[in-house]
Formats: structure tokens, sequence, C-alpha cells
């Protein structure tokens, strides 16, 4: 059936070469691109019948990339000018499509439609705002945390969570033994960065315009760092793996502490045995500083259908929707109303995951890591290499720190 | 009787024993595929143990779903039916107290399954 | 040629062997097993083992809709070598003005990586709107220029006054390839179907960026998608490995004795 | 090829008529034609036309929402004198070139191993091919799990043999990593090398041997002197194949390691991806394309010159 199509296409096309792109326009449809949730399927077509019907006629074609895909595939649409309508993204990466205009400024829709706008929380919602202009709408939120592990902490006889960044390095000495090691942390997409906002150190001056990294209490924090690496205090796979190694290490139950986003709760309860609300305690970092890493949907600039995307992207963010997708995946949308009653279920039918979750919308205004440069991306190409190399001794702080000063001016000024 | 020479090539030899292999497996498939669960629940001491709620959840990506629950009869033994998946988690809930929860993974969705060993109430 | 210390030849041969085996041996045992696999040390042999992880990525992923994409783009790359790979090296066995150049051109095409020109290729796929076909996965694919040379030099090999022969009986340029070049060639036949096989059973950016809808989408894509989405449950994830893995071992493990032996005493004879 | 073996020559010979090749000339020409189009359609398609796009738009600022404009020299000035990271990238390449050297002589010395009437000689040919054909994707998740801190056996046998006493994160380490995926391609492509070079070793004609053995030359010099002079073309395409599969092996980098940690494992080519679609700079990845496709042009006429000026069997004219 597909190969007989096949042939009738190719035959039917490939003399005339030069006629349009294939992926029509022609009929009111739109195409929703999702970011890794192919196990939600049964949700999304349910989404999207539910669209259909309100909108009799329109066809909604739904794609979903996995991570590192979704970036190439988008762009090579954008390219061909057929980018799916409604995108969902992930982190800072909107940033670069809304500076390069690849994306619809929601701002005036928002303002025509207050109560769309007012079923956020305004915290999450001006994650996606550039320079002034709103680009996307939470799709589901999350930002950072402390897990650790009461077993250890009593062990080493250590009664609650750090209060500094020098209680973290402490007690994470005090845990490190053998195969123990005190401390990990993500470290992609500035997850990180909580550990220097806490020591007051701020990436770039207030007008994003120059590198502020490169002062003397960073080069303190980073030496502290370093010195806790090669001491096993900090596990080394904090600064080398990515999602799969850290969660993995922390559930194999011998690492102290975790500071990572709330779906890695998911990750190591799936992993370790030991997780139950005795054994896992969850705090905010020292300071209450997180990093969000959340998911927005936006619409496509190029897009042939706005109306009917920006439709869609309500649809998907109301209450109901939000609601289902909430309880399914257990994880909070950025609708208020939403993650209220998800929160209220939860406190007696899963104590852990509802004080996860509640730490992600508590001190929603010491967000930090997420500054709107539109050259987020080429900026983080730049720190993120030389803070490694120090980290792992094979640079001297000072001088991993001034070569990144230096670089991340480069990007800075280019743009 | 002789076989034709290209019967014995191993370019038909291994796709029919292949082939055969598919075939056998789904007609077992279809044959076992009734979607009851059985077992039975006891205590500590072993002894069976009548109206206990046991609970059937279905496993997903990150959550168990919780799809349905019978009460045991008198000697202790519970059946479900209809269950689609291929992965289920069972626990036994009575007034004495909870059983761990025990997974039962199968070879096929809505195979008919019996679960090893008796779920155990703990206090 | 030479004799004596078959036993020292045989030890290398078994430790080259046995080294080249134990990553295959050491991702089935994990797919097999359902220890925590971050726990240390791991097992040598595989303690309790199940079908379980295979069980799961047959109902987590479409499987066999995979393996068809996957085979229909093989079946049509291998087709597109053997025959326009063959055509292509007869033109260049001949003499004409522009050869030189057509060889030059040839040669440094084989030198542009394909990842590099992903972007304009995309845009020329959706240009003759073969975005997210089997034809627009393939096309690509379909000749090779090193397969092409391979050819050639087995056309070369073929004795001149055969080809004489059969122009004085009146054969077209058609039938000279199809009866007396081809039959002959045998090896390089073989050589350009495994590659073509190998090569396009493998490849990955280029599905990547081609398809669109999660029902075109060939064995290594799964894998990669399944690699990020369940990575969770690892030792699904190497259940997953032996599965893709496992059609293309059967295939290669069937052909290479023709594959090989073709090659090497094939070659001699020319 | 003579030029006797030309169809034109041919006829002449054959004592056609002249109006008559005159026009079977032209047949013959557009037969060629026809045979060469498909796949010259194919390769101007996906190669050619890329390339040159490439080569345009590397002069440009684009991006896919922005219209081009032209900016001269602006990404190679970019390149060369500020980037470190396509030094690094291109060191990077050139010691992964480096490696193919190694390959190839273990590959010859399997070759001469399983060439000859051994027993069970085709069991370890196959073998040793057998990881060939293996998809790059699953190689390199293989032997991120062989790694592997924890489940991995490589660690583990270490530990076992106590040569170390904690486990070694290979992909993870600034001074293990490139070593290690090295390994791993090295792993991968050696069955192919060896089968390209037992083709050659066949093709040796026996009676060299023998007259070598008849006159006593000793068997190093017999080694030196007959298989490797003979081997050459067999070599060269080696050479060439590690030349191009450095340039190219991005899936098994791109999912052992991703160019990290740091950039130690960044090839070029993992670099113009993560420059077009991690960064958005196609204009600038576009750039790096176009050199790297002169370094690779380069490197194959110096291997062509080393191989004696004849490209093997490659092409000759």
């Amino acid at each position: 059936m597909l190969s007989r199509r096949t042939l009738l296409k190719a035959s039917a096309v490939m003399p005339a070469a030069l006629a349009a792109p294939a992926i029509g326009q022609t009929r009111r449809s739109i195409s929703f691109l999702t970011w890794n949730i192919i196990d939600q399927e049964p949700l999304i077509r349910g989404w999207i019948a539910s669209f259909q019907r309100a909108n009799p006629g329109v066809e909604v074609e739904w794609l979903d990339k996995k991570g590192p895909e979704l970036p190439p595939f988008y762009q090579t649409q954008l390219a061909a000018g057929t980018p799916p309508d409604v995108v969902n993204t992930q982190g800072a990466l909107w940033l670069e499509y809304a500076a390069s205009g690849a994306l619809m400024d929601m701002t005036p829709r928002l303002a025509a439609e207050p109560e769309v706008k007012n079923r956020f929380n305004a915290n999450y919602l001006s994650n996606w705002t550039l320079q002034g202009r709103n680009y996307m709408l939470p799709f589901y939120i999350t930002k950072t945390l402390l897990f650790y592990n009461k077993t250890m902490f009593q062990r080493a006889g250590l009664s609650g969570p750090p209060q500094s960044f020098d209680d973290i390095l402490a007690f994470a000495g005090r845990m490190a033994q053998g195969e123990s090691t005190g401390f990990l942390t993500l470290n992609f997409d500035w997850l990180y960065w909580p550990l220097f906002a806490m020591n007051g150190v701020d990436l770039l001056t207030p007008d994003l315009r120059r590198p502020a990294f490169n002062t003397p209490k960073a080069i303190e924090v980073l030496e502290k760092l370093a010195r806790a690496s090669e001491s096993g205090a900090i596990n080394k796979i904090s600064w080398t793996g990515r999602w799969v190694e850290p969660n993995g290490a922390f559930a194999a139950g011998n690492v102290g502490m975790l500071h990572a986003h709330s779906p890695a709760y998911f990750f190591v309860r799936g992993q370790g045995n030991w997780v139950n609300g005795d054994t896992l305690g969850v705090a905010h970092a020292p300071g209450n500083f997180s990093t969000p890493n959340s998911h927005g949907l936006g619409v496509s600039r190029g897009s042939r259908n706005p109306d009917l995307a920006w439709a869609f992207v309500k649809h998907v963010t109301a209450n109901e929707q939000a609601g289902q997708l909430a309880t399914q995946r257990r994880i909070l949308t950025g609708n208020t109303q939403v993650d209220q009653a998800l929160l209220a279920s939860l406190r007696s039918e899963d104590p852990l995951v509802h004080s996860v979750l509640s730490t992600q919308i508590e001190h929603t205004d010491k967000m930090v890591g997420n500054w709107p440069m539109p050259q987020d991306a080429r900026v983080k190409d730049a720190f993120w290499p030389e803070l490694q190399s120090a980290l792992l001794g094979r640079k001297s702080a000072r001088q991993a720190l001034a070569d990144a000063e230096r670089r991340v001016g480069r990007e800075l000024s280019r743009a | 009787m002789r076989l034709p020479r290209w019967m014995l090539s191993r370019w038909f030899i291994v796709p029919a024993t292949l082939a055969a292999v598919v075939l056998g497996w789904n007609l077992h498939v279809a044959a076992n595929a009734t979607g009851e669960v059985r077992g039975r629940v006891v205590d500590a001491t072993g002894r069976p143990v009548a109206g206990a709620t046991v609970l059937l959840f279905e496993r997903s990506f990150v959550v168990n779903t919780e799809k349905q629950r019978v009460v045991t009869d008198a000697a202790g033994a519970f059946r479900f039916q209809g269950n689609a998946s291929h992965a289920v988690q069972l626990q036994a809930d009575a007034p004495a107290g909870k059983s761990e929860r025990v997974t039962l993974r199968l070879l096929f969705r809505a195979q008919d399954a019996d679960l090893p060993a008796p779920l155990v109430i703990a206090r | 040629m030479r004799r004596g210390f078959p036993w020292a030849r045989h030890a290398v041969l078994i430790v080259v062997s046995a080294i080249m085996l134990l990553p295959f041996y050491w991702v089935f045992k994990t797919a097999i097993t359902n220890e925590n696999i971050y726990a240390f040390p791991p097992r040598l042999l595989p303690q309790d083992p199940h079908p379980y992880n295979f069980v799961d990525v047959w109902y987590l992923i479409p499987f066999p809709r995979y393996l068809l994409n996957s085979v229909i783009v093989s079946v049509m790359a291998v087709i597109g070598n053997v025959v326009l790979n063959a055509m292509a090296a007869y033109a260049l066995t001949q003499n004409f003005r522009a050869k030189k150049l057509v060889v030059l051109l040839l040669l440094s095409c084989m030198l542009i990586p394909f990842q590099a020109t992903i972007i304009p290729a995309y845009l020329i796929t959706a240009r003759i709107g073969l975005l997210n076909t089997y034809l627009g996965l393939a096309l690509p694919l379909l000749s090779t220029i090193v397969c092409i040379f391979i050819y050639k030099a087995a056309f070369e090999a073929v004795p001149r006054s055969l080809v004489e022969a059969a122009r004085m009986d009146g054969l077209s340029e058609w039938r000279i390839i199809a009866h007396v070049l081809l039959p002959l060639s045998r090896p390089a036949i073989a050589t350009n179907v495994i590659l073509a096989f190998i090569w396009s059973w493998n490849s990955f950016m280029w599905p990547l960026i081609v398809t669109r809808d999660a029902n075109m989408q060939t064995l290594p894509l799964g894998l990669a998608r399944f690699l990020s989405y369940m990575e969770d449950t690892t030792g699904a994830l190497y259940a997953f490995v032996c599965m893709v893995l496992a059609p293309g071992i059967l295939v290669f493990l069937m052909a290479q004795s023709a594959f090989i032996r073709g090659l090497t005493h094939g070659a001699t004879k020319g | 090829m003579t030029p006797s073996g030309s169809p034109a020559h041919l006829a002449r010979r054959a004592g056609t008529g002249t109006g008559w090749w005159g026009r079977k000339r032209t047949r013959q020409a557009a037969l060629i034609l026809c045979f060469l189009l498909p796949s010259l359609a194919i390769f101007l398609l996906y190669r050619v036309i890329p390339l040159g796009w490439n080569a345009i738009l590397s002069f440009q600022s684009w991006s896919p929402m922005r219209p081009p404009r032209w900016v001269g020299f602006e990404h190679y000035e970019e390149m060369l004198f500020y980037d470190d990271i396509f030094w690094t990238a291109l060191w990077n390449t050139l010691i992964w070139i480096g490696a193919a050297p190694v390959a190839i002589i273990l590959a010859l010395g399997i070759a001469l191993l399983v060439n000859s009437d051994l027993k069970g000689a085709s069991v370890y040919r196959t073998i040793v091919f057998l990881s060939y054909p293996l998809m790059t994707v699953a190689v390199g998740i293989i032997w991120r799990w062989m790694y592997d801190e924890r489940g991995g056996f490589i660690n583990w046998a270490l530990r076992i043999a106590g040569i170390i006493d904690r486990p070694l994160g290979f992909l993870q380490s600034f001074d293990l990593a490139m070593a290690s995926v090295i390994v791993t391609d090295i792993w991968q492509v050696i069955g192919f090398y060896m089968i390209i070079l037992l083709t050659g070793l066949q093709q040796i004609p026996q009676h060299l041997y023998e007259a070598a053995r008849v006159d006593g030359v000793p068997r190093h010099a017999v080694f030196l002197y007959v298989t490797l002079p003979m081997l050459r073309p067999s070599l060269f395409l080696c050479a060439v194949i590690g030349l191009l599969n450095s340039f190219t092996s991005f899936d098994l980098v791109y999912v052992m390691t991703n160019g990290g940690p740091g950039h130690a494992t960044e090839l070029l080519i993992t670099y113009i991806y993560k420059l077009g679609f991690g960064q958005t700079k196609f204009d600038y990845a576009a750039a790096v394309t176009v050199v790297q496709f002169l370094l690779l042009l380069a490197l194959t006429f110096l291997a062509n010159r080393l191989a004696g000026g004849n490209a093997g069997a490659v092409e000759k004219d």
C-alpha cells in the first residue's frame, strides 16, 4: 500500500521536478511537533480528536522526535519553509529560534485573551520572554532541586539537607568513602548554575552584553569544586555524564546528594530499589536557587494557519487537557489550577512525589541560568568546555575562567 | 522421496524455519491470550486469606496504573479477567495488612498466567 | 607456504576472535538479565536469564514496521547499486572524450562527506517531492562510487578477446553487459550487494532528516530513539540492540561465504 | 586500457564502412551518456550541488529565517584565527587518520595468519569480519557499555587483573576518550581492511614464493621484497578508506561521546553538525565543510603520490 503510493508519487513527481514541495498545505491542516513523549500517544491522539470535534474539517498531524533529533529536524523543516505549526521545545532552545524569527510573537494574542495568560504561573511564563515579547506557553515545567540519600546522611551523622555551598562540600566530604561519593549534579543546559548563583556569581552583566563571571569569588568556587571532585567528595560523573549516568549512579545508592530537576525522581525510583519516603530526602538547594528546564509550546512564524495553531496551543494548555497530562505523567504543567489539583490529590496518594513536585512551584522567583539571550547555545558551548577542563583538573580555575571569558565575550560581541 | 535442490539451500531452509517458528508462536499466543491472571493470597503463617482485595496495576512508562481489583474467595484464590498488558504488578490488601507489590512479567500481552508464589500479607 | 607453529597461530587467532566476539556477548548477557546494571562488580555470567526485556521492546516499539522499512530501503539500494553501478562502470571502460573529467568528478565526489551536505540535500529532496517516501530515503544510496570502481576493475579483468568476439557477433552493448561481463564478474556483484546492503541498512543521519512520519522510520532511528526514551530500562535497550543486529548478522552469515570466497578467489582469476 | 579496445577502433579493424562508424560513434556516445546519467545525476544532486551550495553559503551570513547577506571571508577568518575548537577538531581528525595505519597493520597481521590452509581459517575470517556489517549506532551503544564504569567489561577485567583499583571513566576522561573511541572504530573496520588485504594477498602469484623458497631467501625478506610491494594497491585502498572513514565516522562519535568531554573527541564532522544544528550557524558550518573537503582532497592527493602516483586498482587508464 505504502510502496504503491510511493511509486505513484515518484512517477508523477519525477518529471515535474520543480513542482511545489510535497507537504501540501491546501487543506486546513496543522502539524504538532513534540519532544520525546511518544509514551503519551493515547493522550495526544485524544487531544487531537477533541480539537477536531471543536474544529470540524481540520487535520492535525502529530510528529514526535527525541531530544537530540528535534533541533536538526525542526531546522531542516524551517529551511525548507515547511516548519511544523506547533512546536514543543525544551530548555533554552527556543531562544535561538525566537531570535532568528522562527517563532510567532504571542504577546498580542495573550493581551487580547487575558484568560489564557492568567492560566499560567507568571514566573514560569516569563521564562519564555525575549525582549519583552512572549514566544511560548508552558507545556510542562521542571526545575532543579536537591535529592539526598537519608540513609547515607544518617550513617555520616548528618541530620538535614545542606544550608550553604560550603555545607554541600563538607557534607559530601563526610560521605565520600571507598565506592561512595557525596554529591552529584546534572550539568547540561546550565543545570549546575545554582552552585554558582548561591555564591553570588553572575554569568553576565545585567544587560547581557558582557561576561561577568571572571571574579575572584568565581575562581574560588571553581577551585573548591575541582578539589572536591579530585578527592571524590563530588562524583566526577557530575561533569561528564548527561542524564542516565548521574541518575543511574545516584539510584545505585552510594551517592549522598543529587542536584537535578524533578524528572530525575522518576528515573531514580525506577532504578533504585531503596527509594521511599524514609530514605529519599527532598530539599531546595541552598539559597533556594534553581534552574528551570521546562517544555514550552510555540507557533512557527512560517505556519500557514497561525490562528488554527494558536487555537491548538490554547486547547492543549486548557485545564482539561493539561489536567490529563498532569495526572498521567505526574508532572506540573504551569497551569496554576491544574497544578494545585494535582498536588492536592498527591498529598495523600503519594507523599514522596508530592514533596518532589511541591518544590517546583516554590521559590519560582529564584530561578537562575535562564538568561534570555539569543546566543544562549553558543555561549553555553563557549563556556562549558572551559569550566569542565577546570573541574576535571585539566586547567587551573584562573586560566579556565580567563579563557572562557574571552570566548564568551567573543560570542556576545558577534551577535 | 527426493527433495528438489532449492529446498535444501540455506536460502530456503532458514527463512522457512523462521516462518514456521513465527507461525507456531502466533498460534500459541492466539490460544493462550485469554487475559486471565490467577493467584492466591496467604498470611504470614501460610494460611489462605479470604476477602482480601487484590489490586492489579498495569505498567506504563514511569507509573503503574491501577486497572482492576478483585476479592479473594474462601480458599484465598483470586482471578483477574481481561488483563491486556504484558507486565503487571499485583498487591493484596486485607484488614490485617498489605502484601508486597509483586511484578509479574508475561511473554506476550494478555497471557494466561498463574502467579508462581502466593501474595503474602504482612502486618 | 609456511609450515610449523600452527598452534601459535591458532592461539593468536583465538585471542583475536575472543576480542572480536566479547562485546556481542557482553551486550547479550545484559539483555537477558535483570540485575541492576549499574551495580559493581558486574557478573560475568547472566544470572536468572529471562526474555522479558525482549518482550518489553516488542511492545514499546513498532519493531516489525521499522524492520519492514529498513528492508524496503535496503532492497531498493541493493538493486540500484547492482544495476546503476554496472552501467556506469561499463561506460567508464569505454573511451570517450570527457572520461578523465568524469573519473575526476567521481573521485572528488567520494571525498564529500554526506553528513556535511545534509541541508542542501534535504532541500533538494523536498523540491522533488520525495520527503518521507521510500524513494527519498533510498535515492542518495542508489549508486556508490567505490562500487562503481569495483565493477570497473572486474570488467577490465574480463579478457578483451571475449568482449571483442561478442561485439563481432553483433551483440548490443546491453547484451554484452548482461551476457558476457556480468556473469564473469560475480564477485563484483556480490561485493556490490553486500556493501550496498551494509551501507543502506546502517544509514542513520539521512533517514533522521528525511522521514517525518513515525511510520517511515528505519531501525537505526528506532534504536537512537529508544536510546533516549527508554534509557531508564537499560536492559531493554540492549535487548533492542540485539534485535536490531540479528537480521543483519543473519543475512551476513548466510551470504558471507559467497562474499568472501567470491571476492578472494574471483580476484585471483582476474 | 589500450585504444585498440575502443569500439571505434574495433569497428575500423573489422572493416566497417566509414559512414557507418560515424553514425555508430554517435550512437555509442549517446549510450555511454545514458549509462552514466543515473549515477551522475545522483552524485550531482547529493554531492556536487550541496558542496557548491556550501561553498556559496560559506561567504554569506544566513540562517533558515534570514535572507542571505554577503560577508566575504569573515567565516574563514573567524575559523582560522579565532576558533580554537576548530583547531582541536582538526587535530583530532588528524589523530583519527593517524590511527588508520595501526588498524591496517593489525589487519595485515590477521590477514597473513588466516591466508593459508590453516584449519578453521574461514571461521576466524568470518568472526573478524562480523563486526563490519553492524550498525554503527549499535556498535556505539555496545562499546559505551563495554567502557562503562560499573557494568562494563573492560573495567571489570582490569580490576580483576589488579591493573587498576578504581574504575576508569574511559569515555569521560580527557586523556582516554579519544583512544577509546578509536579502539572501537578499529574494532569495527578491521574486518574490512582484512578482507581487502586478503584479496590482495591471494592475487600474489604463488610462483614468486616458490622461487624465493628455492633460492633460500629468508622469510622476512620474502615479506619485505615480495609480499609488501605486491600488496601496494590493496594497502592504498585501505589507506583511502581509512582517510574517508576518519572524516565520516559521525555516528560512532555522536553516540559514544558526542565530541566530549570538553572537545576531546570532537572531529570536524561532529563539529560541523553541532555548528549547524546545535547553534544554527549553518553559514559558518558551511565554511568548515569547505575547509574539510579541501583538506581531504589534499590528503588523498598526497596518498596517491605516496602510492606511486597511480591510485592502484582505483584508477588505471
